[in-house]
């Protein structure tokens, strides 16, 4: 189930944490939601309802779903503009996410931030960043700031793999290492950055190995997995919880669409063939006929769950459409606040 | 002449320059196999191969700064950036390398290389990805800075950029790509440093550049019809900047409004200002009006985001403003 | 009242406001062990211990985002960059994440941040290390722009600086660290956002900020022995600025001279010049002329640098020129 | 003698190449004219001849003399603003350099650069660049250009050990290795960034492993030791120009002065013990050492040569002081060059 290889440190195996049957029922009830979810936000974006840069998670609900499991509730969270999944997975409402797509007020952004900048304070949820490798250093700053106050809360920051490849992964993660910082770095290895192959733009390919420059420990594991990424999750977590270390966590996936709504699925850069060799491993698909096997989950029960999840979303829609556009006079409100002191 | 969109010509510009000259080469993100993140190099991996035609890793500053060291030994790049909002990443390689190394070098190293990508905001985009930045670099010696709004200007000054000796910042724009006009057949270059005169008129000047001079047209197009004729002077490059254009446009219509899409504060328009108020401070009947982006960062709401940006109504009521006349 | 360096002004700020609130730290380059490139943060290890003043890599761009990073949870980073020249590395961090991240989330993320650090040239420092940045941060909305010229607004402006919940950008002087004046013993703070006159007169305004505040004020008392009684606006805060002070004093003198040490090219100054124009139209018995640094990168060579920087014969020109005085 | 350790591939040890005893005289007295060149910037300085910044290169004169040996007079050099030592080793003119020192016309840089910004295009000198890490990608580009032509150049790229740390070193050396580049990029470690020791800075203490995320070879070398220095060298440099391979040579030396002139020799962050410990392993007695043993140099040669030397160091002053300040008219000179295109 798990194959987390942790590679600095001889650690437990990364699976030796099972899930209960709840938990697991709960993991694909989340991959679930994102997918029906995203499936909504191309037919929204094809509708004109949401505009701009529109990144989906399809194929790497898995990462989302089993990173977020691994956490708790003071934890923080930090992520790229692909960030609808992990944002669901963490318990942003739906409502609100939509709404934000949708540039309403009732957005989690206030109609401001859009398709690739999600926030919500109250659950630690720190964006939705847009540069590239830009929110890297950002979520090391978290970790210093936990550090700072003795706390022992964890910062995830997510980020894809051709994040390896900017100056500014390098900087945070020598001062993450060098001051011991809890912060878990989390690669979501899809195997393109929009259409460059990771060997393209990677000397190297196990890019979890990066990781030696800075002596931290580290390790991949396989992100259709939801099970594994949860475990090996958990193990890096509690790392940086425990012992206040942080680790670079490289989680294989596959993105299932094109880079943004505005790429093809397949073409120049990755043939059909590819494409469909990979989605045999739909992450969905994996849990369930783990589930299915252990007789967790029937054809029914799986029907069930997937009427309850659009439905959500079916709410999530109606509520954006209904929310008012932004009053104009809130252009000028968020460029900064008033001081007190 | 054909009819030819503004990505076209200048895929066209690229080409012909790469053909011409074989030290040029393009470099950048998605430029080769993904033919482009707005397909301006469509066609020239399979022209010129890999070696001319580079997909790099998400390293703006790196790659930026490999185009510099290029362009020390001889080579003519020509670095794409996806957008500009992410060449804030490889500035300092602009500022502290391309655009010092001639003067460091008491004059042994020129630099001929040309930064180029979309700038300004697209639809929708927030705040990360819709800024403009050509103040910035205007106000950077040792660099020319253009920023065509036409598919005839866009070639034109391409091609002369790609042949400078010197590091030229060009600023395109994303809601340009689509945009078509008449280009010639034949060979032609535009000099760098030269304004033009897009509409005539004598009631008021409005100078301008880039993306803002398809919006400064429409302008003159919709005065017209009230019988308000304006000069458009459209500067197309903004460092060195046609001083004399505006001068003289302004002598003659004695008004000026100012349109550039970014922010107000020590934006472009500001040292347009600044020249007309002293070259031109007898002739003017109205002080000079600027119109911009609202001084916040773009949202990404629609209704917002249209509230933000400068906009044709928005030009016409600076205009009537420095004509003294009601909206 | 005590007689002040800057330098010193400036660690008194700091350390007072460690001392005030235990989520203010300091972070940057030879901060610590080092005592500051420029000893600014003087004795700060000693007293607040390694977490509070942080040595870092020299990594501009990985320690502007910690701290924003720490910002977005609730500490307040003062962010020290060695020069400004090094912060263009980091300028991504400033632009796109701290000046952005309030607005992008709706209002629910302030950064109260400082970035801070020497801008500007010093002496034969040469063009990489020799250069001001202040209209490019100014031109950016969700920032804070600070730059004092005394020691007293050093340490008054610094305060409120880290006391604000937004991102300060906050310029010093390497030149400005050994000047000295008279501090308040007793605890102050210094609004952001209010100009102060520095002199008083009704012939002429130089509008000024920073280190050239200084030199402005030289300006007046030389040319007070001339028997022209300059008013000196000093700014002390670019964003946002004091128009109103400008407007006061230009409707009084009816002449404005706009000084500041960086390049002309969408320069601060030129900002200024735009709001003269517009808000003192017919006031003006003058255009407005500025005083800047040469359209060039900042030579080595001590003549060509004195040549490159303004100084008090050229603002005295230019005073004499927008009051037609033979110079 | 060598102590490279070549990690990635099994090479020939680095010290197989000897050098002749003529060589190990060219050697010493490029090391020597270093010495004193900066002896007298030292004294330039205290009277207010040079201006601004000025890094010595006492200490490392090793790396400088023993890198430039490996190199042919077509390849290419480009470094830091530390770059007196390694342009005398070059061959610039005494003259011109402290000319330019001096802020003179006849500096090599027309007195526009000073200190920091040594360059001569006639010797492929390429600067003589101040923002830490800027120019690593430039000396990769410069190598990029030499692989695009075609030609068998190699370009050498020098930088003090706290460029590892910054994102530019990282960008830099995963596209030099991803496209093969004939560059070696040579870290000075003279163990301190201003008075940040390297430990303090970087998560490892041995910085040539970090080739190991661009799967570079590498290796390091005592910088004390002209005679390794060169040999290494000459192995990078061999592998640059036939295989058209990068590699990260990490060269271990010390700086016996301050950062720059404005900075004590001791103090905060070394002791004066430690610095005393390191200015045993002087670069000059150590090969004057071996050279005396081989009975290839004796005192009255020594006194010779140095009397040679300090003679060229006396001629560049006088040169410098009779040289007139650059023409005020060349302040507008070299901002644009003109096109004829
Ligand atoms: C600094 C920067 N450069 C370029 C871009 C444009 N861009 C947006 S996403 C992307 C690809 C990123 O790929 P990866 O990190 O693998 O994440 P994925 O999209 O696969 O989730 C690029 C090049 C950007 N946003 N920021
Ligand atoms: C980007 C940048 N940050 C800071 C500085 C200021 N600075 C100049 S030299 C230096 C130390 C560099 O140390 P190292 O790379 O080890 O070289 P060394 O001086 O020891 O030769 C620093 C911090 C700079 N020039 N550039
Ligand atoms: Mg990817
Ligand atoms: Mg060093």
């Amino acid at each position: 189930m798990a194959q987390a290889k942790i590679k600095k440190k001889a650690e437990p195996a990364a699976g030796s944490e099972g899930t209960t049957a709840e938990e697991r029922q709960v993991l694909l009830r989340s991959m679930l939601l994102q997918r029906r979810f995203e499936e909504r936000c191309a037919e929204a974006y094809a509708l004109g309802r949401i505009g701009g840069f529109c990144h989906l998670y399809i194929g790497q609900e898995a990462v989302g779903a089993g990173a977020m499991a691994a956490l708790r509730a003071d934890d923080y969270i930090i992520t790229t503009y692909r960030d609808h999944g992990q944002a669901l997975a963490r318990g942003l409402s739906p409502r609100a996410i939509m709404a934000e797509l949708f540039g309403r007020s009732d957005g989690c952004a206030r109609g401001k931030g859009g398709s690739m900048h999600l926030f919500d304070r109250s659950l630690n949820f720190l964006g939705g960043h847009g540069i590239v490798g830009g929110h890297v250093p950002l979520g090391a700053g978290v970790g210093f700031a936990i550090k700072y106050r003795g706390g022992d809360q964890v910062c995830l920051c997510f980020m894809g793999e051709s994040v390896v490849n900017t100056g500014a992964f390098h900087e945070a993660l020598n001062m993450a290492s060098l001051w011991k910082l809890p912060v878990v770095f989390l690669i979501e290895n899809n195997r393109y950055g929009m259409g460059t192959a990771l060997e393209r733009a990677s000397s190297i390919h196990d890019i979890y190995l990066r990781a030696a420059s800075y002596d931290m420990p580290r390790a991949y594991v396989d992100g259709q997995d939801v099970l594994a990424v949860r475990s090996a999750t958990l193990e890096a977590v509690r790392r940086a919880r425990t012992e206040s270390t942080p680790t670079l966590l490289e989680v294989r996936t596959y993105r299932f669409m094109g880079h943004s709504m505005s790429d093809a699925v397949s073409g120049t850069y990755r043939t059909k063939a590819e494409l469909e060799e990979h989605m045999k491993r739909d992450p969905i698909m994996v849990l369930r006929i783990q589930m299915q096997e252990a007789g967790e989950i029937d054809d029914a029960g799986m029907a069930k769950l997937d009427e309850d999840v659009k439905a959500i979303v079916q709410d999530a829609w109606d509520f954006a459409e209904a929310s008012p556009e932004p009053p104009l006079e809130s252009l000028h409100e968020d460029v900064l606040v008033e001081t007190s002191t | 002449m054909s009819t030819v969109t503004y990505r076209d010509a200048l895929n066209q510009a690229l080409k012909e320059e790469m053909q011409r000259d074989d030290r040029v080469f393009l470099m950048g993100e998605e430029v080769g196999v993904y033919q482009g993140a707005y397909k301006v190099s469509k066609g020239l991996l399979q022209e010129f191969g890999e070696m001319r035609v580079v997909d790099t890793p998400i390293t703006e500053l790196g790659f930026a700064g490999i185009g510099v060291g290029a362009a020390m030994v001889g080579l003519r790049p020509v670095i794409e950036f996806m957008t500009w909002n992410f060449a804030l990443l490889a500035i300092d390689q602009v500022v502290n390398a391309a655009a010092k190394l001639l003067y460091m070098s008491g004059g042994q190293f020129n630099i001929p290389i040309v930064f180029r990508g979309p700038n300004g905001a697209a639809l929708q985009l927030s705040a990360q990805h819709s800024q403009a930045f050509e103040s910035w670099l205007a106000h950077i010696p040792g660099l020319k800075v253009v920023s065509p709004g036409t598919p005839r200007d866009a070639k034109g000054l391409l091609k002369s950029a790609i042949r400078d000796d010197n590091p030229v910042v060009f600023f395109e724009g994303e809601m340009l790509y689509n945009t078509k006009g008449d280009v010639p057949d034949e060979e032609y270059v535009i000099p760098i440093g030269q304004a033009e005169l897009k509409r005539e008129g004598d009631h008021c000047t409005i100078v301008t550049y880039g993306k803002s001079a398809l919006m400064a047209v429409q302008v003159a197009d919709q005065l017209e019809k009230d019988g308000i004729r304006v000069d458009v002077v459209d500067l197309r490059t903004i460092r060195p900047m046609d001083v004399a254009a505006i001068t003289a446009s302004v002598r003659k219509t004695n008004r000026a409004v100012v349109l550039e899409e970014g922010w107000e504060v020590c934006g472009v328009g500001a040292q347009i200002v600044d020249h007309i108020q002293r070259d031109c401070f007898d002739d003017l009947d109205a002080p000079v009006i600027r119109v911009h982006q609202a001084d916040v960062p773009m949202p990404y709401a629609k209704n917002l985001e249209r509230a933000a940006k400068p906009d044709v109504a928005k030009t016409i009521a600076a205009v009537k403003k420095v004509m003294y006349l009601p909206d």
